[in-house]
């Protein structure tokens, strides 16, 4: 999360007035406004939040939040956004993406994700189909099922997104629920407030094509292990790696009780921190803001350079 | 006295080829000489055959030369394959004795030991400095102070004394043990100062100059030289050189800083680029100022990655889905390569769209020296960057010139949305109405007719020879070099080098070739430039002369060819 | 008494316009009317206005009219939206009342109250059929028996027949209560057998028909429609289709299975393909016989996925690093779409090469009637395949023709060794000598010639119109419909279709285009084919009709801009 | 695993005379070593046997097996084997890759060839650099350091391969050694047999560039899990899920010790049985030999499919 804003500025509401396509009942609803409310609470200025989006439903949120955004490609969002907190660690960056745009198509990005542990929050809308284009199967769609949106059933078995998260190095990782308004936002700010890559993947149902994975699915089932006395967070890579396994058992749990929550919670070198070994001005100027020329001549000049090479 | 001296170092890879023929060329750049190199090897680590060509002349040279003057074979198998290039007044240099008349009888073992006995080292240990042994050889054939040659192995080892000692006291039992019976008088020449580079460590320096802030690439022949210069000298100018998982993740990261704010570039070849396309509409689409250093090498597929060709032209003029506004800018040696990157860069910025550098192989991987760059020329335009406070911001705005004020994160009021759908000028995707589109369309498309007015005469095309000339060559990046060097010999051709091949300057082209006789020469299967030339302005070529065996054109080949009374419609070269 | 009858369905995605206007198409059909479709949705699931069209008429059309006889409105939007585009004499059917003279009052409440009540059933559970209400109301107003509506409803909820007889008695109601005012008199036809689908069945058919055995393909509109289709049929005909995590998988898995030795295809659009040319190149370098459909739609980048451009042909043409051999085929209907599909698969196992099938969004979800497909002419050629045992096999021989055997694995002697780098004929990478180099590159790039001289002039061009007009149009693709429609109508004009994209058939197009004045049509920017026309001829089109806000031609803009006096060099169409 | 060949037929060597061109002493040999031998003891006939590579040095390994092989792309070397084996489930099928080319382009087929489970066995060669491009970081290079071929010391965490393996859904994941013949010898012919997707990541040591992770460094530290005691096979479901955190415990260690052996073995359905569900003759029927055509003329008939649009 943004370390310090200063002078704290009043935020503009975090509402566009783009009307909303989504479905009626979408449980991309609730993401957005878990979101908004998240970002309310933090009070970060608009200007210095940017929010990127893939391709998908999902992917379209970009448009409904009042800050700068990303619509970027399918599977690139994740990409994309890890790019803009590299290019200005100032900024507070949260990127979106459907189970098909991050866990699909996005995954070799998710995967390397983990191993710079960028600090910011990867948030994974959660349905089990490709929404957009009609509800085939996504990554996550259980083995066996046929929502009614497909041809077939699906052969495939599915990803567990925390699972595969914990796997990919991110440093914290919980699980939430589009209509659980209160739980999501709170997961929100946590995730925020995190030093690092943080991974929240939502539980969130396609009213029009997933008519397995539903409200009435998901409210029996779900409970909050933190509720249940997990404590996710590891203080020292030795915590963290005692926790880890501890993690992944509650990670494999689905059926009568979905655990959801935060699974793991742990602060170790941002990829900011890490620049700065090789780079000992970065973060500490900031190259956006940096001029590079003056009156149209360039500042740096290269003479040391080309000298090496005579 | 003879006007250039050609020598080759030929062996196994890493056994240390390129450090002797460097070292070389090193030596004679200091002395004034203009040198060229050109580096032939095999896409693998170690052990397979490779060589390198350094040519030596007190006249700009641009091409290698089929002749060697000295070869220095590292094996015996390279001996087999090379003797039979060496021209009959040349020498070999090499440890053991050879039947051929030309070798130089150095006393190899007798100067190692000597040298390891003062060291107090074992014989085995001085193994690796057989090549020194070699060097000094050449260059006390040469005539050429051998102070000279120690400096340089001095500051090769700058970090390893002992090294470097033993190396120069090698250096000095050449010099007093070997007399040579064949010698080498090179014209003389005057000392000027000048860089030994290739185009990675030109395009280089254009990114540090430029102030490009962020670069992101995935490992690739030769693309990743460069990327990995930019490594050694990012602590000292301040920026981000980031390794992605795969060039998707490369491009895309370029894409989302330079939409942050930052100077942004990434460096690919061939297959890398591949996967960059759909990225690169995208930065069509959302008009995002992107520069792509795309270093071209023998294809398709992995094809043969460390050879040369520029087999990948009409690809990067119609790369990726849809239509969008790109730039395309090919240098045609390093001294372009530098002006045009920090060129490049302007025009991304202040025509917000994606640029593309079309290098080579060749140009990649081909040392030569070139004359300090001139910074005092040198121009930043950025565009209209918007970095402060503004209101009622719209980031595609339609605007008389068709570039909207750009806005990045974290400036108040100026809020931006960056979308890859068809949007309306605030940057939202729901309209999808008729007339939006073709506004959108049009606004984006137009700014390839600023472009060609804007940019200036010779970015787009440059004329070599005599205008009245009747036969005019054409060309582009990498391959003006030897023609350039041909041209000096033939007279009666000019050439024309097409530089900026998208938009494609018509006006300037018409007015070089209108009314002559034209002959493409490139380096690929099928002529591709002439093509496009057909396709833009109707001109059609007489004969398309190609290469495409992985290797550069060769000084004789070219002259060979152009000096026929008659060309064919298409002539193949073939020397490798 | 009319020729052709106009109906519109409009109103939020997810209504039920798909539902009506099939329902509405599909009947007329069996009539014996030929009919035309055209869809105009938003790239969303639920909720935004999209309207469809559906052209009726004895003779046959190939393209949507402006005109609106019927329409039906399916929220109050949608009436305000379209009712200025109905003619006058033209009527609407929708539930609430209207102050519009058109509108068409049917009692929708009453009879919806009467079937509930037979039924028992609430009120508000028949919403969902208020659609059939203005169906049933469009068929008694052009005087259909209104049994044969029941029987395609009866079909169209087979599963489920309670719904089915719900909206059957809705049907009798509506016939029993209303009386319109205004009828539609449409000119009598005739009853013949006809398919009513669009090119991504026609494409899945031809695909079962050529024996293919795997499909691989990613999500993506609108090309998955094909591969859905296909995922219904496969239990039946045995084959297998693979939805892979993203579309470098798909094209891979394609090339590997084709490999494998079965007959392969993936089907994408523009960003999908963007992401296969990496493997594109790796086809034409292995020689594998890989068949890709390429579904247009409006690009750059995301663009606007559900609407319709011709944007993609020179990236086609050039997509993938390096040179290799391709074919490029455009069906202009479905009926060719079928043909094409299979001498694709033919073409791809003959040459041992990549085959690309380029087709768009309006013929993918533009359902039309299409004579059922005459199997008796399709052959299947699977060229040099070897299915048994062999020995001194080499996967890239040189031969004569420059085709190779083909072993597959399994084969006893005939083990197969498939490379992307530059390979010997055993298919080994480490020779990178250069005359193998060019022998290879020579090998593949023959194929080209090879296509050109055994493919047949129908699968090239064809040539629509009297030879002797002075003004033959160029055009490719569904473009073809709407030009054919107008050329019914202006005889000066004939057309000229080009199908075969590359290797580009340079003979037939000379011979019908010499000494013309040549008019380009094409739905893109920048006139994607006129360029290539003059690349590959020379020849110039004195003007370019182009149309690029995502919608097809419409017939009305097709005649007003041919029937000019004088055409612009440019010319911009603009229906939506 | 190839169930039954029938009749057993005596395989040529498995050794093709081309000149390898690997560094000396390079790990690649070791790999190349073990495969061929396992190759021998299971006595496949070699036109039975397909071998994928990717790109890379590792990736080279096709040209020196004497089977069936595919050299393909950066990163595809897995997607490719996959579908010859979906195409061809008689054949057995093994997929070469480097840890670059399957761990960082190839990750996002990594984690999808999970959820199939097709029958092969896909081998990592895992040296931490980026052999044939001169020796950059590759995504298991540790973090922080600093092989002598790259400029910079490494900013990024490694990836894991057994437990991104084991998150993804291999039903079969084992480390092996490329030093140590016998053991992975045994190790590959285990993963062959293995019905389902094996995963293999055999620990390499480029000899030209990575001078860390060396013979000398893993010689003392790498020890045989099975031998002090664990038990890779989960019989059924629930065993599978409780033996998945102790096999990423196990994972987990790195440093003095370093486990090596199998750490799961489960068999589930694969991708061939579970596509017998969707098209009955699959698998009964070998496509590759059925024939399309007679003289000529398809042998399909699409009539059926004409009418059902009439
Ligand atoms: C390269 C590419 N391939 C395919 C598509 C088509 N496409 C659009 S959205 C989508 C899937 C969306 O699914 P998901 O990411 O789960 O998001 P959801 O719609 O379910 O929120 C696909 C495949 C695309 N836009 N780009
Ligand atoms: C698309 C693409 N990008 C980059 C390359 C260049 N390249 C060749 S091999 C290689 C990496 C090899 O590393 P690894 O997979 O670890 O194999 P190793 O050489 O270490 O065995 C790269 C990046 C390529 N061939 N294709
Ligand atoms: S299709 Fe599903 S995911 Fe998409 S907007 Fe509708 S309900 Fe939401
Ligand atoms: S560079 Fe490394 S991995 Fe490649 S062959 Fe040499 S030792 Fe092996
Ligand atoms: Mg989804
Ligand atoms: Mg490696």
């Amino acid at each position: 999360m943004l370390s310090t804003v200063n002078p704290p500025a009043k935020p503009q509401s975090y509402k566009t007035n783009v009307e909303i396509d989504w479905c009626p009942g979408c449980g991309d609803f609730g993401i957005l406004n878990a979101l908004v409310l998240a970002l309310q609470e933090l009070k970060i200025p608009n200007e210095n939040v940017v929010l990127t989006g893939g391709i998908g439903c999902s992917s379209k949120i970009p448009h409904y939040v009042n800050v700068n955004t990303l619509h970027t490609l399918h599977g690139r969002s994740l990409a994309q956004a890890q790019a803009v907190k590299i290019a200005n660690p100032r900024l507070e960056v949260i990127s979106a993406s459907g189970d098909g745009d991050g866990l699909g198509i996005g995954s070799a990005h998710f995967v390397a994700a983990g191993r710079r542990n960028v600090d910011m929050t990867y948030i994974v809308f959660d349905n089990g189909v490709y929404g957009l284009t009609k509800g085939q199967a996504s990554p996550t769609l259980p083995y066996g099922e046929m929502p009614k949106s497909i041809e077939t059933e699906n052969l495939k078995f599915p990803v567990n997104p925390l699972f595969l998260g914990l796997a990919s190095g991110f440093t914290f990782v919980a699980r939430s629920y589009s209509y659980n308004i209160k739980h999501l936002k709170e997961t929100l700010v946590k995730a925020m407030k995190h030093r690092g890559l943080a991974l929240v993947d939502v539980m969130q149902p396609c009213v029009t094509y997933n008519n397995i994975n539903t409200k009435e699915f998901y409210d029996p089932r779900l409970y909050d292990i933190e509720k249940e006395g997990w404590n996710p967070v590891a203080n020292n890579e030795s915590e963290y790696k005692q926790k880890i396994p501890q993690a992944v058992v509650k990670s494999l749990e689905w059926g009568d009780r979905i655990p959801m929550g935060v699974f793991m919670d742990y602060q170790t070198e941002t990829y900011d921190q890490k620049l700065q070994k090789l780079v000992p001005a970065y973060g500490k100027k900031n190259y956006v803001m940096e001029p590079i020329e003056s009156s149209g001549k360039p500042l740096n000049d290269v003479t040391e350079l080309m000298d090496s090479f005579c | 006295m003879i006007h250039d001296l050609n020598l080759m170092v030929a062996g196994p890879q890493g056994s240390g080829i390129n450090f002797t023929s460097d070292t070389f060329a090193k030596v004679m750049a200091r002395e004034g000489y203009h040198v060229f190199t050109n580096a032939e090897l095999f896409s693998t680590i170690k052990g397979e055959h490779s060589y390198f060509r350094v040519r030596v002349c007190k006249d700009m040279i641009r091409s290698y030369s089929e002749r060697i003057d000295i070869l220095i074979p590292l094996d015996a198998k390279s001996v087999m394959l090379h003797a039979k290039e060496l021209s009959k007044d040349g020498s070999i240099i090499f440890e053991d004795s050879l039947e051929d008349p030309r070798h130089a009888d150095i006393p190899y073992k007798e100067i190692l030991q000597t040298v390891a006995t003062k060291f107090g080292k074992a014989l085995s240990e001085l193994n690796v400095m057989k090549n020194t042994v070699a060097l000094a050889g050449a260059t006390k054939m040469i005539g050429l102070d051998k102070e000279k040659l120690k400096k340089v192995i001095s500051e090769n080892f700058a970090s390893k004394p002992t090294i470097a000692s033993m190396n120069n006291a090698i250096v000095d039992e050449v010099y007093s043990e070997f007399s040579p019976t064949r010698t080498f008088d090179l014209e003389p020449t005057t000392y000027k100062k000048r860089m030994f580079i290739n185009s990675t460590h030109a395009v280089g320096m254009g990114k540090v100059e430029a102030g490009m802030k962020f670069q992101s690439y995935y490992p690739i022949t030769p693309a990743s030289d460069e990327s990995n210069y930019l490594e050694r000298v990012m602590e000292r100018y301040d920026f981000v050189v980031e390794q992605t998982e795969d060039e998707i993740a490369a491009i895309n990261m370029a894409v989302a800083a330079a939409n942050t704010g930052l100077r942004s570039a990434t460096s690919t070849s061939g297959p890398g680029f591949s996967l960059m396309v759909e990225a690169l509409s995208y930065a069509g689409m959302t008009e995002t100022p992107v520069v792509i250093f795309y270093y071209q090498r023998a294809g398709p597929a992995t094809g043969m990655p460390t050879r040369h060709e520029q087999g990948d032209l009409k690809f990067a003029l119609s790369a990726g889905h849809g239509e969008f506004p790109r730039v395309i800018i090919a240098p045609g040696d390093h001294k372009e390569a530098f002006y045009d990157t920090i060129e490049a860069f302007n025009i991304a910025e202040e025509y917000q769209l994606p640029v593309i550098v079309l290098l080579d192989k060749a140009m990649a991987m081909s040392n030569y020296t070139v004359d300090p760059f001139d910074l005092s020329k040198i121009r930043i335009n950025r565009g209209k960057l918007v970095l402060s406070e503004t209101n009622g911001y719209l980031r595609y705005k339609f605007e008389e010139d068709g570039v909207s004020p750009r806005s990045v994160p974290g400036i108040k009021g100026g809020l931006i949305t960056i979308a890859g759908d068809e949007h309306d000028e605030d940057g939202h995707i729901f309209t999808e109405d008729a007339d939006n589109r073709v506004k959108m369309m049009d606004k984006r498309m137009h700014k390839m007719e600023s472009v060609l007015k804007a940019v200036n005469a010779d970015t787009k095309v440059k004329f070599y020879g005599k205008p009245t000339n009747k036969k005019v060559i054409v060309s582009w990046g990498s391959s003006k070099g030897p023609i350039l060097d041909v041209l000096d010999k033939l007279g009666e051709y000019s050439l024309l080098q097409i530089r900026m091949m998208e938009p494609f300057p018509v006006e300037e082209v018409m007015k070089f070739l209108k009314g002559k006789t034209i002959i493409a020469i490139e380096q690929n299967y099928t002529g591709q430039l002439a093509d496009l030339l057909k396709e833009k302005t109707g001109l059609e070529v007489s004969s398309r002369i190609v290469k495409f065996n992985g290797r550069p054109f060769a000084f004789e080949e070219m002259v060979e060819v152009l000096s026929k009374s008659k060309l064919e419609k298409r002539e193949v070269l073939t020397y490798a």
